[in-house]
């Protein structure tokens, strides 16, 4: 169990570093940068020392991460405000998107991936094989945009754009998240689908699978009692692997349907080259995904016995 | 089915080919600058799919394009495939402990999706097409190098690699006449889905304003730009997904045809 | 004396391909234990699981399987499985990967007792470890507590035997159960089969490429080439006086005890133009 | 006249992490030129880890090879070419011993390519010796130009036994190299074996878990069990009058014709 605390703590000290160097190294002189090309050599001197990018490049980094480790996550270069106040009400849209694109996701692609896969010859199979294709390949924004047109603005049932807080009015806040959630869910569930069915193929080819046949469960008994834990091991991959794609799709997806996110955030520092802030947001998604992924890792053994006796040797 | 799969495929990736070495020579209508055709005109004759909100033929940037989905493509998968594939190898030669820090290195940069750092190198170098491809192309090398490490470790395992060695053939020989010819399906087989990812990534990217420049047309900025007028002229947010999503399906389906068509050992499932 | 099984005129086909197995017909009375032999693609794993209805759905199958008089071709999956496990069941070749690796050995052979015997769990935990300890396990409890992983192949083969036997099935079908272990391990394996087999009064199906190790177990003999039966008889028979050349060819090469060391072998091929 | 192969307290462990499985301990013989030496075990005995100590394909934990008095462990790779050209193997697996992507005659045609061979043989017409050992056993010259998967599990191992003779070695090493086979073909590629032995004059090393064919095959054999030799001798003696317990119970589990009333 300790080696892969120390395994996540590894990954997260390279991603920051990568991410450091990326938006602290790069970009050349950050002073520079925040004063444009007119500033004469004693402003620059000036926030060179305000930003402490005088200071060697190490401790620069140093100071940045421990500074996270207390929450404080810098100040934006050009507002000064510190990037925590900037993040801290928008997490809760991207959370929302993510955990219900994600939600939606397994709840259309683990039936249909089951189905897929015993049905795999007869028309239920193939229909389902080919709605994934498609699915894979419409662009998660070109759904929204679709939806936003037939829903929103033609039956005008649910709002087109805009977020309203949980806290605030529960059910306005579900009727905004309704069409971004379908745009991000249904096109991830496309991609879930293909490896769920291919997971169930898997077992459905396993001798133990075989054997649950043999001593008298149906198909679907069979690969309910045997086959589903057995599929979850590599699902569970898949999940943690995907989580990456559905905030990334979060991110286009808060553009489309206008959402306060940290993707929108994201994308307007980006525009207005403030690092400071773009770092602070890229460091939380990529400490989300290694999080979860390291949370995957430990399931693995609640799952899988033969893993469970390794861990504990 | 697999076959037919290949062939559509195959069909939809010719068509966004043709239209793009179209594109070099003849295109129905200036597809860049200020058209003089009407504003948001609707699909008829001579403007076949209408014009956008600059009087500019939607046919002729659809063209155009495809030109810019299939250069970022190339450049992408290129960069992605020319490290992956021998980092791969590498990665399969390696001891134990050589071979787990790198792949530890690969599940990192799984966190770090082509669109965020493409997004992330945007806000350093600024949004250009050159970005985006370096951005795709880089956040693409960890699957190649799953894939050809995965591909590489099984041949490795093989007794003819192990007679190879039994006669003193070279271990670059080896890379070369026995690992690459046994995992190319594999990497062809990557290298479509690859391909269909950086078509999708550049089109959000430019969705997002940063991808291609807004002077070089760009399926993924046709639709933001359609998106503005779309409570007034629909019609142009569908011309544009329909030509990303058959590009996409198409280089989906070719991998998936490549994957079943080349690799003899998938046999049937009871 | 009525047959426990009765197989008439059964051939079977995948998709458009041509049949592997075509026209068998086979008896089998109660107690009674029948050797299928035959090599690689002679079609005798194929009628095994025709029997059991495991076949992929894109298997084509014609003719009659009657089991102790019910009619198996073309039954519904559902009405199958309640025969399987209850009054027919199976053993495979590869042990190591039979079992399910999520669950302790214990609980799979209790899901087949709860499934068709009794769902009381102490009820069924007793049958259990008594049929653990009939396949050999003095140390039953340990062994139904522990998972797939901490068992070697002998010892999973014997989980799976007692999994198949635990509801003292009228038909045990045994495809090369012993084929994947070592010949010591294989030796124990078959006293155990043996020894249940004529406890429970199971009659058996023993598929095998292996002559010597049919003729441990069973009293008659048939031996399948290319989807049909070439030879039938007791095993005496068949083994001492083969009429047809394959099966003489087969038994030549098997007794390898009869040679001179060092001298060249006979083939199938000095008694027959294999087609 | 000096043994062909010396081994002296050959040792191989082999660790994972905290876990360490000692795959051979301390084993020693001696291999005599044109012997024909059985090497029996069940799995995980260390049959196969032996030869391939044996022909430098694995470095040993502690112990020495010598082949032709000269030593092997611990050799540098580009200075075993005296190993290479003298000392081939046969596999067990037919899928898995050539190629698929390479025609026959290449795949035969490989060990006179590797550059530690070439040195050993000298200039020679690679042609013309890869349809000399095609026809030696038994296949026709076109299928050099032909796939592995266009032929039977028996003839493919026929192709690996070419593959082994086209530098004409003086050691044939058969791991486990008719297990996979069909009883038909086993007896064919067996006879093939054992005249191209004959003929060539080769030392043979038969690893196997199937003493059966051992016996017939081999006049000396080694019986390994959990890394260890326990006995060695004639083969005919190890079946009539086996010394150590192993082997009588390996003897006595050799399913025999019994007929059953």
């Amino acid at each position: 169990m300790l080696a892969r605390l120390g395994i996540f703590a590894l990954s997260l000290a390279l991603a920051s570093v990568v991410i450091f160097v990326i938006t602290q190294a790069l970009p050349g002189d950050v002073a520079a940068v925040i004063l444009g090309h007119g500033a004469t050599a004693e402003q620059l001197a000036a926030k060179r020392a305000e930003l402490g990018t005088d200071r060697p490049f190490v401790v620069q980094y140093l100071d940045w991460v421990f500074g996270m480790a207390t929450g404080d996550f810098g100040r934006s270069w050009f507002s000064g405000l510190p990037v925590a106040t900037l993040i801290g009400p928008r997490a809760e849209v991207t959370i929302s998107l993510v955990v219900g694109g994600l939600l939606l996701a397994l709840l259309i692609a683990l039936p249909l991936g089951a189905v897929a896969a015993l049905k795999r010859r007869q028309w239920p199979g193939f229909l389902t094989s080919t709605a994934a294709q498609v699915g894979m390949a419409v662009p998660a924004f070109w759904a929204g945009i679709l939806l936003v047109f037939v829903f929103g603005v033609t039956l005008g049932w649910l709002p087109p754009n805009g977020y309203v807080p949980i806290g605030r009015d529960p059910v306005a806040w579900a009727r905004h998240l309704v069409l971004p959630v379908t745009a991000l869910g249904v096109v991830q569930a496309a991609v879930l689908v293909r490896y769920v069915r291919s997971a169930f193929l898997e077992v459905l080819g396993e001798d133990h699978y075989r054997t649950a046949r043999s001593i008298g469960w149906t198909r679907w008994r069979a690969l309910a009692r045997h086959g589903v834990r057995n599929a979850a091991l590599s699902l569970v991959t898949v999940v943690g692997l995907q989580l990456a794609a559905v905030i990334v799709g979060a991110i286009v997806i808060e553009r489309v349907f206008v959402l306060p996110g940290l993707g929108s955030l994201l994308l307007d520092m980006v525009s207005q080259h403030d690092l400071a802030v773009v770092r602070g947001i890229v460091m939380l998604l990529v400490l989300a995904v290694l999080a979860i992924n390291a949370l995957v890792d430990v399931s693995y053994v609640l799952i899988d016995p033969r893993l469970r006796a390794r861990e504990s040797s | 089915m697999k076959r037919a799969e290949l062939w559509i495929g195959l069909v939809l990736v010719a068509g966004v080919v043709a239209l793009a070495l179209l594109s070099f020579v003849w295109t129905p209508f200036n597809p860049t600058g200020v058209g003089s055709a009407p504003r948001l005109a609707p699909p008829g004759w001579p403007h076949v799919l209408g014009t956008d909100h600059m009087g500019i033929d939607t046919f002729s940037r659809i063209l155009v394009g495809a030109r810019s989905a299939l250069y970022v493509g190339i450049i992408a998968v290129g960069i992605a495939a020319l490290v992956g594939v021998p980092l791969g190898i590498l990665a399969a030669w390696l001891p134990r402990w050589g071979a787990e820090g790198m792949m530890r290195a690969v599940d990192v940069a799984y966190a770090f999706p082509a669109l965020l750092l493409a997004i992330l190198l945007a806000g350093v170098f600024g949004a250009s097409t050159e970005t985006a491809m370096l951005a795709i192309g880089i956040a693409t090398i960890p699957a190649f190098i799953r894939v050809t490490r995965a591909g590489a470790l099984s041949v490795l395992a093989s007794d003819y690699v192990l007679a190879a060695r039994a006669s003193g053939t070279p271990v670059p020989v080896i890379a070369v006449r026995h690992v690459l010819p046994n995992i190319a399906h594999l990497v062809g087989v990557q290298a479509s889905v690859s391909f269909a990812m950086a078509i999708l990534a550049e089109a959000a990217l430019s969705y997002l304003g940063l991808g291609t420049p807004p002077t070089v047309p760009s399926w993924g900025r046709m639709l933001g730009d359609a998106q503005t007028y779309l409570f007034s002229h629909p019609g142009q947010a569908v011309w544009p997904g329909l030509a990303i999503a058959g590009a996409v399906l198409g280089f989906n389906l070719v991998g998936d045809g490549l994957r079943d068509f080349l690799d003899p050992k998938l046999q049937e499932v009871s | 004396m009525t047959s426990l099984l009765q197989v008439r005129d059964l051939s079977i086909a995948f998709g458009r391909k041509d049949p592997v197995v075509r026209g068998l017909d086979l008896d089998l009375a109660a107690g009674q234990r029948l050797g299928i032999i035959g090599e690689s693609g002679s079609g005798k794993t194929v009628t095994a699981l025709a029997i059991m209805g495991l076949l992929p759905d894109n298997a084509r199958v014609t003719g009659s399987i009657r089991l102790d008089g019910t009619e198996l071709v073309g039954l519904s999956d559902r009405a199958l499985s309640r025969v399987r496990g209850d009054r027919m069941s199976m053993i495979f070749q590869e042990p190591m990967t039979a079992l399910d690796p999520t669950m302790t050995a214990g609980r799979q052979v209790a899901e087949a007792f709860r499934l068709h015997r009794d769902r009381d769990a102490g009820r069924a935990r007793t049958a259990v470890l008594a049929m653990l300890r009939a396949v050999g396990f003095d140390d039953a409890e340990r062994v139904a507590d522990s998972y797939p992983h901490q068992l070697s192949g002998g010892q999973r083969q014997r989980v799976v035997t007692a999994m198949a036997l635990v509801n003292r099935p009228g038909l045990v079908i045994c495809d090369e159960p012993t084929t994947a272990l070592d010949v010591t391990v294989q030796a124990t394996v078959l006293r155990v089969l043996d020894e249940v087999l004529e406890a429970v009064g199971a009659s058996c199906l023993f598929i095998s490429h292996d002559l010597a190790v049919v003729s441990q177990l069973c009293s008659d003999v048939v031996v399948m080439l290319n989807g049909r039966v070439v030879e039938r008889g007791t095993a005496e028979q068949v083994f001492t006086d083969p009429r047809h050349p394959y099966a003489a060819g087969l038994v030549a090469t098997a007794r390898l005890d009869l040679l001179e060391p060092g001298t060249r072998l006979p083939t199938v091929a000095d008694h027959v133009r294999v087609p | 006249m000096t043994a062909l192969f010396e081994v002296h307290g050959l040792t191989r462990v082999y660790t994972t992490g905290r876990r360490s499985v000692v795959a051979l301990e301390d084993v020693s013989l001696t291999v005599e030129p044109g012997q024909r030496l059985g090497i029996v075990g069940e799995s995980g005995s260390g049959k196969s880890t032996l030869v391939r100590l044996m022909a430098g394909l694995d470095r040993p934990t502690s112990g020495t090879v010598h082949f032709g008095g000269r030593p092997v462990s611990g050799v540098p790779e580009r200075q075993l070419g005296f190993l290479r050209a003298s000392v081939q193997f046969v596999f067990q697996d037919p899928r898995s011993s050539l190629n698929p992507r390479m025609r026959v005659g290449d795949v035969v045609a490989e060990p006179l390519r590797s550059p530690l061979v070439r040195r050993e043989l000298g200039a020679l017409d690679q042609r013309r010796r890869v349809a000399e050992v095609l026809d030696a056993v038994g296949l026709p010259a076109d299928a050099a130009s032909r796939y592995p998967h266009e032929f039977s599990g028996g003839q493919r191992q026929r192709i690996a036994i070419a593959r082994a003779l086209a530098p004409s070695p003086q050691v044939l090493i058969a791991d486990e190299a008719v297990s996979a086979l069909d009883v038909s073909v086993r007896a064919h590629v067996l006879n093939l074996l054992m005249a191209l032995v004959d003929d060539l004059g080769l030392t043979l090393l038969f690893v196997s878990h199937d003493l059966a064919v051992v016996r017939h095959v081999c006049p000396d054999a080694v019986v390994l069990q959990g890394g260890r030799i326990v006995e060695r001798g004639p083969t005919q003696r190890l079946f009539t009058a086996p010394e150590h317990p192993y082997t009588a119970r390996l003897v006595a589990a050799i399913p025999t014709f019994r007929a059953r009333s």
